[in-house]
C-alpha cells in the first residue's frame, strides 16, 4: 500500500553511497515475520541489498536516532523521513540537537502504517508473513492454508488514522509527491474526554495510567526526549525512580513528561505506538497541543526551524490560569 | 487425572477462591489478557498469554522492605512485612511456569530472599497447556513442552472440558479441594491435544532456533563478537523487554523519605538502563552496546554457567512482540548462532 | 552536613505575644542539622546579633536560621551578622514568624504550631544552602543619555559636572525638546527660552559632554556597566564641524515651502534649515525629502553660498559604536494626534488648534512673532474656548484617547487663559474642564488668579461639538454646574491634547530590554522606591518617558537619574547579586529554551568539548549565564527541560525541601 | 468522640517583590487568614516549577496557590507572563486528569494588596476545605 517501493529506496540509497554523498544510511532492517522491523545503520551496498526493507510496518520515527547516529561519523548520514518524521526533524534542529550538515534527508511519502495488533485482531495469532499485493495486505498464518486478505484501512495504526500531515516540512530531496497538511480529527478523542465529568476523567486515567510499568519506552522513543540526563534518572531532581511505586508516581511521571514536551511535541505518536501496555499517552500531549492552539493560537511544533513554542512566549492579553476551565462554557 | 466441564468451571473457581485468593488471566477492556483477581463469574481469557508475566505475584515490581522512623535524634527500624495470604495463580503457561525454576535459583539460594520465599510458600501455580501458540513462541528451544506444562497442578482445556493433573503436594491439596466438582478421567483427550499441539509447534517460524552456540563457558567466544554493535545499534535503552520478561530478576533498593520517616523498598531495575548498578565511581557499563550485551549474555551464557546449563530464557516471546524497535533474543541468537 | 543554629526572636511581644518562642526553639532543636537552638527578645539588636556571633563560634555553626520578622525587613541585617561571625552571608535563612505568623494568627497554639513549621522549612532549606559569592564586573565610566530635551540636558549636565563623560543622542537636528517650543512656563511665567537656552549652551560647551544630534540609537548590547551601543548619525549633508550657523544657505535656499515642524506646520521653512535661532548645535541640516539638489541633482545653491564649504551632498549615514556604563532614557513625549477627535473640527478648521500650537502662536519667535492671531485670517480672536482633557482620562473602552491624566494641561491652560486676558483684556476666554487639578507649589493660587483676577470663564463640563459656521466656530457644550446647554460662537478653539510617550520609545525599550506599561511609558523598577531606575540594571529613566510630568518634576527626576548614574559610574567594579541562574553543563542540552525566556539576554551558548560517560569526547553546545546580567528571576529554570538550569539561593532542591518540610 | 475539625494544608508560593510583600502587609495590618496557609518565598512566580506543585500535593498539601505580581508589574518584566501560560497549561492538564480544579489557583497580589492577600487566602482555604482531603493526587507513602 506504500506508493514508493523498497526497491526504489534501496537503489537511491545505493547510488548515494556510491557517489559519496553519504557514508551511512539510516534505514529499516527486516525481521522474522515482516512486521518486526528494526532501525539500522547501513554502510555498504551488500548489507543494504540483504536487509533493507520498506513496508507497512516501518513506523519508527528516525529523527531521534539522528542525535546519536550523526555523532562520530565521517561523512553524511542518509535518512528517510516520512512526513510526520520531518516535524520531529525540524524540532530537533530548533533545539540544536544534531548537526544538519551531517544529514542528507530524503522525504518519502507515507500512506500510513499498519498496526500488527489490529492485524492480529482480525487474523488471529500465528502470523508468519504479511505481504502487500498492491491493494490489500495478505496475511499468512500458521493456522491457515491460504493467506487472509486484509484491507489496509482496517488495520491502520491509530496515529495514522488521524494523520495530521502528509506534507514534508524538511528534506534535502523528495521522492514521490509531497502531500498536504490534513484536516485531521486528532483532537476528537481529547474532546470526548474533556466532555466527561471530572470523576469520569479521573477513573479513565486511573485505569489507563495504572497499567504503566515505567519501562520508559515512551520516553526513550520520544523524539522530544533527548535530554542529556533525564529528570527521571537524576536523583537530585526529586522525581527519580525506576518503577512507579504507586498511583501518584504513575500520574506524576506522565504529567511531568507531558509538560516537559509541551510546546515541543510534534504529535508523532511514538509514545503510544511503543507502549507495551497500550496506554494512549499521546492524548496527554494532544491535550496540551489542543489547549495551546485554543489559548495562544495555532502552533505546530517542528513546522519550521527556530520557532518559539507557546510556553517560551507570551502576550500581554493571555488568559488567566483560572480561565482555562471556563473557555468551553464561554465558547458554547 | 480429573476433569470438569467448562460449564462448571466457575463453580470450581469459586471453590478454589473460597480458601485462597485466585488469580487468572482475564480479558481487559482494551483486548489484552491481564492476571486479575477472580470474582464470582469472572471469565477466563482465551488469549494465549498475558502482557505481564505471573512473575509479578512472587516478585512484585515494587515492594516495601522496611521503614525507618526518626524521633528526635534516634532511629527506629520497622518491619513492614505483612503475612502473605494463600493464593492460587491459574492459567500459567508452560514457559512462565518454567520461569519460576529460574527465579527460584536466584531468590531461594542462600541467602534466601524471605520476601520471595514467603510468596512461593503461599502460592499455588496452576498451569494451562497451550493449544494455539503464537509465531513469537519458541519455548521448545529451551526444552519446554507447551502442551505439558509443569506447576503444582497442570490443566488442559478442550472444547468443552478442563482436565486437571496434580504434580506436587500443594497441587494434590488443591485437587482435593475441588474433588466434588471434578471427576476422575483418562488422559486420552489430553494426549490427543498434546499431539496436535506438538505438530503445530514444529510449524512455528522459530521452531528451528537452537541454543547450540550458547551456554556456560561461551563467554570468551561470544563477548567480543562484532555483531553486538549492529544488534544493539537501534536499542533505545528502555526497559520494556526486562519488565515484560518472566525471568528478569534484577532489582534496585532505594530509600524514599516520606517526611515522616524513610521507606526502604525495592523495585525492578533493568540492565538496559544507563543507571543500572551505578556506583560511586559511575557506571560499569557505559554504552548501550555493553548494556545490551549484558542482558543477552546473562540469559544465554552467564546464568547457564552458574546454574547447571539452565538458560534464563523460557521463549515466551513477550519481548518479541513488545520491543519498540523489534530487537529481541531470537534475533540475537540467530545472528550470533550463525542463522 | 551542616551545623545549624536556630535563633527565635520574640520581637518583644510582637512575636512572643502569639507564638511560644521557647517551644519553637525547643521543637526545632531536633531537626536534622540543628545543633543549637535558642530564643531572645530582640534578635536584631546589638545584643541579639552578638548572641548569634558568639553562638557561631561556640557551636561551630555553618548555617543560621533566624525565626523573626520578614526577610524583607532584616535579611540584610542578619546576613551582615553572619559575615561578622565569619560565615558566608548566604548561609542564613529567615523564617517569617512575625508578619506571616504572629501578626495574623491570634491563638497561641496555632501561631506556635505554624511558627514551628515555618522554622522547619527554613532549616530544611539551610541544610542545602551553599556559600555564595557575588561576581564582579568592571564599569565603563561613560554614560549615554537618549533624548536631548530638558530631561536629557539636565541629566547630562549633572553627570558631566560630577566628572564623567556623557553622550547625548538626539534624533532632531537640535537639542532642546518640547521646552524649546514653549512660550512661558507656569506658575512663575518665566520665559521658557530664557531658562532653557543657557542650559543648552552649557551642555554643548561642557568638556565632558558630546552631543550626537540628528542621531538615533540602533542597537544596544551588554549589561550594566558594560553596554555596547550603536548610534546612527543621520546624514545632514552639512559638515557639522565646519558649519558656522551663519544662515546664508537658509536665506538663499529656493525651496521655501516646507512645513516648519518647529512651529507645528503653522509656517514654512526652507529645505536647508536651522530649527530655531538658539538651536544647539547651531548648524544647518538639509531635509532630503524636500531638497531639490538631493532629489534631482539640480540646484546646489546652498553649496555655492556657503563660505565655510560645509555643504556635502554625498554625506552618508554614519554608525558609531561606543561603550557605556549606564544609559538614561529621556525620550520625552508628544501630544497625541487629533485625527480621532472629529467632534472638535480640528481637521476642518485652521482655527481649532492644540495647546502646543497656541504656545507657538503666542511665542515671540513663533509664526506670528508672538501676536495672537487666528491662523485662518490673521485677525485677532475675540472669543476663545479652551477644551481640557482632549484624549486624557478617557474610559478604558475608549479607542480614541488615554485613560491617564496628562497632568500638565490644567496648568498650561490656566497660563494660556491668563496670558490672553493679560495681553488682550477685550478677549473673552472660556475653559471647559472635567476637574481642575492643581496639586503643586503655587499651582492653585495661579489657577485662582486666572479666575479671580483675570476673569477667565471656567465652566465644568465637556464640549460636545465644534462646528465651523462662516468665520465662527460654534461650540456646543454643557455646563454641568448650571445644568445648561451652552452655545458659544468662538473665534478660536484650543484643545488641550493628551500627551503620550514618543513613538520611538517602544523600539528603544525592546533594545534595552526595559519594560513599558500598556501606554508605552517606561516602567520604573519600583513605583515608590526606585522611580528613576528601570527594572533593567544600568538603565535609568528621566522625564516624561516614564509618565506625564511638568518641568520642575522632570528636572528633579533628571537630577535623580543623574545621581543614580554617578553612583554607578563612581564604582570601579560592580558586585552582582549572587542569587543567579547557573547551568550544569553536564546536563545542558543546548536547546535554547532558557535563552528564549530570559528577559535580560543573560544566556549565551558556547560549544565546549566534553568527555562523555561512555569514554568518548564530544563537542556540545551548552548554555552559559552571565552573572552580571542575570537578575535571578529563575524563569529559565522552569523552561529548562533537563533541569540543568538552577537558581542559586533558590535551588530546586531547596524549594522542594521547603515544600516537604511544610507538608510533613 | 469529638471529631477533629478538618483543616486543609495549603502551600502558597509567593514572589518576593509583590505577593510576599503583600503577605507582609497583611501582617502589618493584622489581617487574619487561616494558619493552614504556609508561604514559600520565591524570587518570581516564574521560578515555580510545576514539579513543585505536584510535589506539594504528593507530600500531603490539599491546595496550592501561586501568587505573583500583577501582569505588567513583574519585577523581572515578564516572569509572570510565562507563569500565566505555564500554570494555565498545568491546571488544564490536572483538570484533564480529573483532579479537582479548585485545588490550584494563581492570584496576582501586589505589595499594596495586603487585604487582598488575606481575603484570597481565607477564601481559598475555605474552598479547599469544602473539597476535603486531596485524594486524587496524593502519595499514600507520605501519609502519617
Amino acid at each position: 500500500m506504500q506508493k514508493i517501493t523498497k526497491e526504489q529506496l534501496t537503489e537511491k540509497a545505493v547510488s548515494l553511497l556510491r557517489d559519496g554523498t553519504v557514508t551511512h544510511v539510516l534505514g529499516w532492517s527486516a525481521g522474522e515475520f515482516d512486521y518486526d522491523i528494526t532501525p539500522a545503520v547501513f554502510s555498504d551496498e551488500a548489507s543494504l541489498r540483504k536487509s533493507f526493507v520498506w513496508n507497512d510496518f516501518c513506523g519508527a520515527n528516525f529523527s531521534k536516532y539522528l542525535v546519536s547516529k550523526t555523532r562520530g561519523i565521517e561523512g553524511k548520514l542518509l535518512v528517510f523521513l516520512k512526513p510526520c518524521d520531518t516535524y520531529s526533524f525540524n524540532q530537533l534542529l530548533t533545539e540544536h540537537r544534531f548537526d544538519r550538515e551531517k544529514v542528507y534527508a530524503i522525504g518519502i511519502p507515507c500512506e500510513g502504517m499498519a498496526d500488527i495488533d489490529k492485524v492480529k485482531a482480525i487474523c488471529g495469532d500465528g502470523i508468519s508473513s504479511v505481504n502487500c499485493d498492491g491493494e490489500k495486505l495478505l496475511v499468512q498464518s500458521i493456522y491457515e492454508d491460504a493467506p487472509i486478505s486484509v484491507s489496509p484501512s482496517d488495520v491502520l495504526a491509530e496515529r495514522c488514522v488521524n494523520c495530521k500531515s502528509k506534507k514534508h516540512v524538511a528534506y534535502d530531496e523528495l521522492m514521490g509527491e509531497d502531500g498536504d497538511v490534513l484536516d485531521s480529527a486528532r483532537f476528537d478523542e481529547v474532546s470526548r474526554i474533556e466532555a466527561m465529568s471530572p470523576d469520569e476523567r479521573f477513573l479513565f486515567w486511573q485505569n489507563e495510567l495504572s497499567r504503566c510499568i515505567r519501562c520508559n519506552a515512551c520516553r526513550d522513543a520520544c523524539p522530544a526526549c533527548t535530554c542529556e540526563v533525564c529528570v527521571f534518572n537524576n536523583p537530585r531532581s526529586g522525581v527519580e525512580n525506576k518503577s512507579p511505586a504507586n498511583n501518584f508516581e504513575e500520574q506524576m511521571f506522565h504529567i511531568i513528561r507531558a509538560f516537559h514536551v509541551a510546546g515541543r511535541c510534534t504529535d508523532c505518536g511514538e509514545c503510544s505506538r511503543v507502549c507495551p501496555q497500550n496506554i494512549p499517552l499521546h492524548l496527554l500531549n494532544r491535550k496540551f497541543i489542543k489547549e495551546m492552539n485554543e489559548c495562544y493560537g495555532e502552533y505546530q511544533a517542528g513546522e519550521t526551524v527556530g520557532s518559539k513554542s507557546p510556553l517560551t512566549d507570551y502576550t500581554l492579553e493571555d488568559l488567566e490560569p483560572g480561565e482555562v476551565f471556563d473557555r468551553g462554557d464561554i465558547n458554547a | 487425572m480429573r476433569k470438569c466441564s467448562l460449564n462448571s468451571l466457575q463453580s470450581v473457581f469459586g471453590k478454589i477462591a473460597s480458601s485462597a485468593l485466585l488469580y487468572l488471566p482475564v480479558d481487559s477492556a482494551d483486548g489484552r489478557a491481564v492476571f486479575s483477581k477472580w470474582d464470582d463469574g469472572t471469565p477466563l481469557s482465551n488469549a494465549l498469554n498475558t502482557v505481564r508475566s505471573p512473575k509479578d505475584f512472587f516478585f512484585p515490581q515494587t515492594e516495601d522492605l522496611m521503614r525507618f522512623k526518626t524521633e528526635g535524634k534516634s532511629i527506629e527500624v520497622i518491619d513492614v512485612r505483612e503475612e502473605t495470604e494463600d493464593f492460587v495463580v491459574f492459567g500459567v503457561r508452560a514457559c512462565d511456569v518454567k520461569s519460576f525454576d529460574i527465579l527460584d535459583r536466584v531468590f531461594l539460594a542462600e541467602p534466601r530472599d524471605s520476601y520471595y520465599a514467603s510468596r512461593r510458600d503461599h502460592g499455588v501455580i496452576v498451569s494451562l497447556a497451550c493449544t494455539r501458540p503464537s509465531e513469537t513462541c519458541f519455548c521448545s528451544t529451551f526444552g519446554i513442552d507447551a502442551a505439558s506444562p509443569a506447576g503444582d497442578v497442570s490443566c488442559w482445556k478442550t472444547e468443552s472440558e478442563m482436565f486437571w493433573q496434580a504434580n506436587t503436594e500443594k497441587g494434590e491439596a488443591l485437587i482435593k479441594k475441588i474433588e466434588e466438582l471434578t471427576e476422575e478421567c483418562s488422559d486420552e483427550a489430553v494426549k490427543e491435544q498434546q499431539e496436535k499441539t506438538a505438530r503445530i509447534m514444529k510449524k512455528l517460524p522459530l521452531a528451528g532456533l537452537n541454543t547450540d552456540a550458547f551456554g556456560g563457558g561461551k563467554t570468551e567466544e561470544l563477548f567480543d563478537r562484532p555483531e553486538w554493535t549492529e544488534l544493539s545499534e537501534a536499542c533505545l535503552g528502555c526497559g520494556t523487554c526486562t519488565f515484560v520478561c518472566p525471568t528478569c530478576q534484577c532489582y534496585d533498593i532505594k530509600d524514599f523519605n516520606t517526611g515522616n520517616g524513610v521507606i526502604r523498598y525495592r523495585c525492578w531495575d533493568s540492565c538496559m538502563y544507563s543507571e543500572f548498578t551505578k556506583m560511586a565511581h559511575g557506571n560499569n557499563r557505559l554504552s548501550q552496546k555493553e548494556r545490551f550485551r549484558q542482558r543477552f549474555m546473562h540469559k544465554l551464557v552467564y546464568y547457564p554457567e552458574n546454574n547447571d546449563g539452565l538458560f534464563s530464557c523460557v521463549g515466551c516471546g513477550r519481548c518479541l512482540s513488545k520491543c519498540p524497535i523489534s530487537m529481541n533474543i531470537a534475533k540475537v541468537m540467530k545472528k550470533l548462532g550463525g542463522e | 552536613m551542616q551545623r545549624i543554629g536556630v535563633f527565635v526572636c520574640w520581637c518583644g511581644s510582637n512575636i512572643a505575644g502569639t507564638v511560644d518562642v521557647a517551644a519553637v526553639a525547643d521543637a526545632l532543636k531536633n531537626e536534622p542539622g540543628v545543633v543549637f537552638s535558642t530564643d531572645y527578645q530582640y534578635m536584631c539588636s546589638q545584643a541579639g546579633q552578638d548572641l548569634i556571633v558568639s553562638s557561631v563560634k561556640e557551636y561551630s555553626l555553618t548555617g543560621l536560621v533566624i525565626c523573626s520578622c520578614s526577610p524583607r525587613m532584616h535579611e540584610v541585617t542578619f546576613r551582615k551578622t553572619a559575615a561578622a561571625a565569619g560565615l558566608n552571608p548566604y548561609m542564613v535563612e529567615i523564617a517569617n514568624i512575625r508578619e506571616q505568623c504572629s501578626w495574623v494568627h491570634k491563638e497561641m497554639p496555632i501561631g506556635t504550631e505554624k511558627a514551628i513549621i515555618l522554622g522547619k522549612a527554613a532549616v530544611a532549606k539551610v541544610n542545602l544552602n551553599a556559600p555564595l559569592t557575588p561576581g564582579e564586573s568592571p564599569v565603563t565610566k561613560r554614560a549615554l543619555v537618549i533624548g536631548g530635551g530638558i530631561a536629557g540636558i539636565q541629566t547630562a549636565l549633572d553627570i558631566a559636572d560630577a566628572g564623567f563623560p556623557v553622550d547625548i543622542v538626539e534624533k532632531k537636528p537640535t537639542i532642546g525638546g518640547k521646552m524649546a517650543q514653549l512660550d512661558k512656563t507656569f506658575p512663575t511665567l518665566d520665559c521658557a527660552a530664557c531658562i532653557l537656552t543657557p542650559k543648552m549652551v552649557d551642555v554643548a560647551q561642557h568638556e565632558n559632554v558630546r552631543i550626537f544630534s540628528y542621531s538615533e540609537v540602533t542597537d544596544v548590547k551588554g549589561f550594566i556597566g558594560n553596554f555596547d551601543v550603536t548610534i546612527k548619525k543621520n546624514a545632514r549633508y552639512v559638515n557639522e564641524d565646519i558649519c558656522t550657523g551663519c544662515g546664508d544657505c537658509v536665506t538663499k535656499c529656493p525651496q521655501k515651502k516646507v512645513p516648519n515642524e518647529f512651529n507645528l506646520g503653522m509656517d514654512n521653512r526652507s529645505a536647508i534649515y536651522i530649527p530655531f535661532a538658539q538651536a544647539v548645535p547651531k548648524v544647518a541640516t538639509i531635509d532630503p525629502a524636500h531638497c531639490t539638489m538631493l532629489k534631482t541633482g539640480k540646484c546646489g545653491v546652498c553649496s555655492k553660498v556657503c563660505k565655510a564649504k560645509a555643504i556635502d551632498y554625498t554625506q552618508k549615514d554614519e554608525y558609531i559604536t561606543e561603550k557605556y556604563g549606564a544609559i538614561v532614557v529621556a525620550t520625552g513625549f508628544d501630544p497625541i494626534s487629533m485625527d480621532k477627535f472629529d467632534e472638535f473640527a480640528y481637521s476642518q478648521s485652521p482655527d481649532v488648534i492644540t495647546s502646543l500650537e497656541f504656545e507657538r502662536l503666542t511665542n515671540a519667535a513663533g509664526p506670528t512673532a508672538g501676536k495672537l492671531l487666528r491662523p485662518s485670517d490673521g485677525e485677532h480672536p475675540q472669543k476663545i474656548v479652551f477644551v481640557q482633557c482632549v484624549g486624557s482620562r478617557c474610559d478604558s473602552c475608549s479607542e480614541k484617547g488615554k485613560e491617564y491624566c496628562s497632568k500638565i494641561c490644567c496648568m498650561y491652560t490656566a497660563k494660556h487663559a491668563m496670558l490672553t486676558r493679560d495681553k488682550y483684556p477685550d478677549t473673552e476666554v472660556y475653559v471647559f474642564y472635567i476637574d481642575v487639578r492643581t496639586p503643586g507649589k503655587n499651582f492653585d493660587e495661579f489657577y485662582r488668579r486666572a479666575v479671580e483676577e483675570y476673569g477667565v470663564h471656567y465652566i465644568k463640563g465637556m464640549v460636545g461639538k465644534v462646528t465651523p459656521e462662516g468665520k465662527k466656530l460654534m461650540v456646543r457644550a454643557s455646563d454641568l454646574l448650571d445644568g445648561k446647554q451652552l452655545n458659544i460662537d468662538a473665534d478660536l478653539v484650543v484643545l488641550a491634547a493628551a500627551i503620550e510617550p514618543d513613538k520611538s520609545a517602544r523600539s528603544l525599550a525592546t533594545m534595552l530590554t526595559a519594560s513599558m506599561d500598556t501606554n508605552d511609558f517606561f516602567t520604573e523598577a519600583h513605583p515608590k522606591l526606585r522611580p528613576v531606575e528601570s527594572p533593567t540594571a544600568g538603565v535609568f529613566l528621566s522625564g516624561t518617558c516614564q509618565g506625564p510630568k511638568d518641568i520642575p518634576e522632570t528636572v528633579s527626576q533628571a537630577g535623580a537619574a543623574a545621581a543614580k548614574v554617578i553612583g554607578l559610574l563612581a564604582k570601579d567594579k560592580l558586585k552582582g547579586n549572587p542569587c543567579v541562574a547557573s547551568s550544569d553543563e553536564l546536563m545542558c542540552n543546548g536547546c535554547s529554551s532558557c535563552e528564549k525566556v530570559c528577559p535580560y539576554g543573560a544566556i549565551t551558548y558556547e560549544d565546549k568539548e566534553f568527555r562523555m560517560p561512555d569514554r568518548t569526547t564530544r563537542i556540545r553546545r551548552v548554555a552559559s549565564v552571565n552573572p552580571a546580567v542575570c537578575q535571578g528571576c529563575g524563569c529559565c529554570t522552569v523552561a529548562c527541560p533537563s533541569g540543568a538550569m538552577d537558581l542559586r539561593g533558590f535551588m530546586n532542591e531547596q524549594i522542594m525541601a521547603e515544600v516537604d518540610a511544610i507538608c510533613k | 468522640m469529638q471529631v477533629k475539625e478538618y483543616k486543609p494544608l495549603i502551600v502558597a508560593f509567593c514572589c518576593n517583590w509583590c505577593s510576599y510583600a503583600g503577605a507582609d502587609l497583611a501582617g502589618n495590618n493584622r489581617l487574619n487568614y487561616p494558619a493552614e496557609v504556609k508561604i514559600i518565598r520565591v524570587p518570581c512566580s516564574c521560578r515555580v516549577n510545576p514539579m513543585f506543585i505536584l510535589r506539594a500535593f504528593q507530600r500531603g498539601a490539599d491546595g496550592v496557590i501561586l501568587c505573583g505580581c500583577h501582569p505588567g508589574d513583574c519585577h523581572y518584566t515578564s516572569g509572570n507572563y510565562f507563569t500565566r501560560r505555564r500554570m494555565a497549561m498545568l491546571f488544564s492538564m490536572l483538570d484533564f486528569l480529573g483532579i479537582e480544579r479548585e485545588r490550584t489557583r494563581v492570584e496576582w497580589v501586589s505589595a499594596a494588596e495586603g487585604a487582598k492577600f488575606a481575603a484570597t487566602m481565607t477564601e481559598f482555604a475555605e474552598q479547599v476545605a469544602a473539597l476535603g482531603e486531596n485524594k486524587r493526587l496524593e502519595d499514600l507513602r507520605c501519609k502519617k
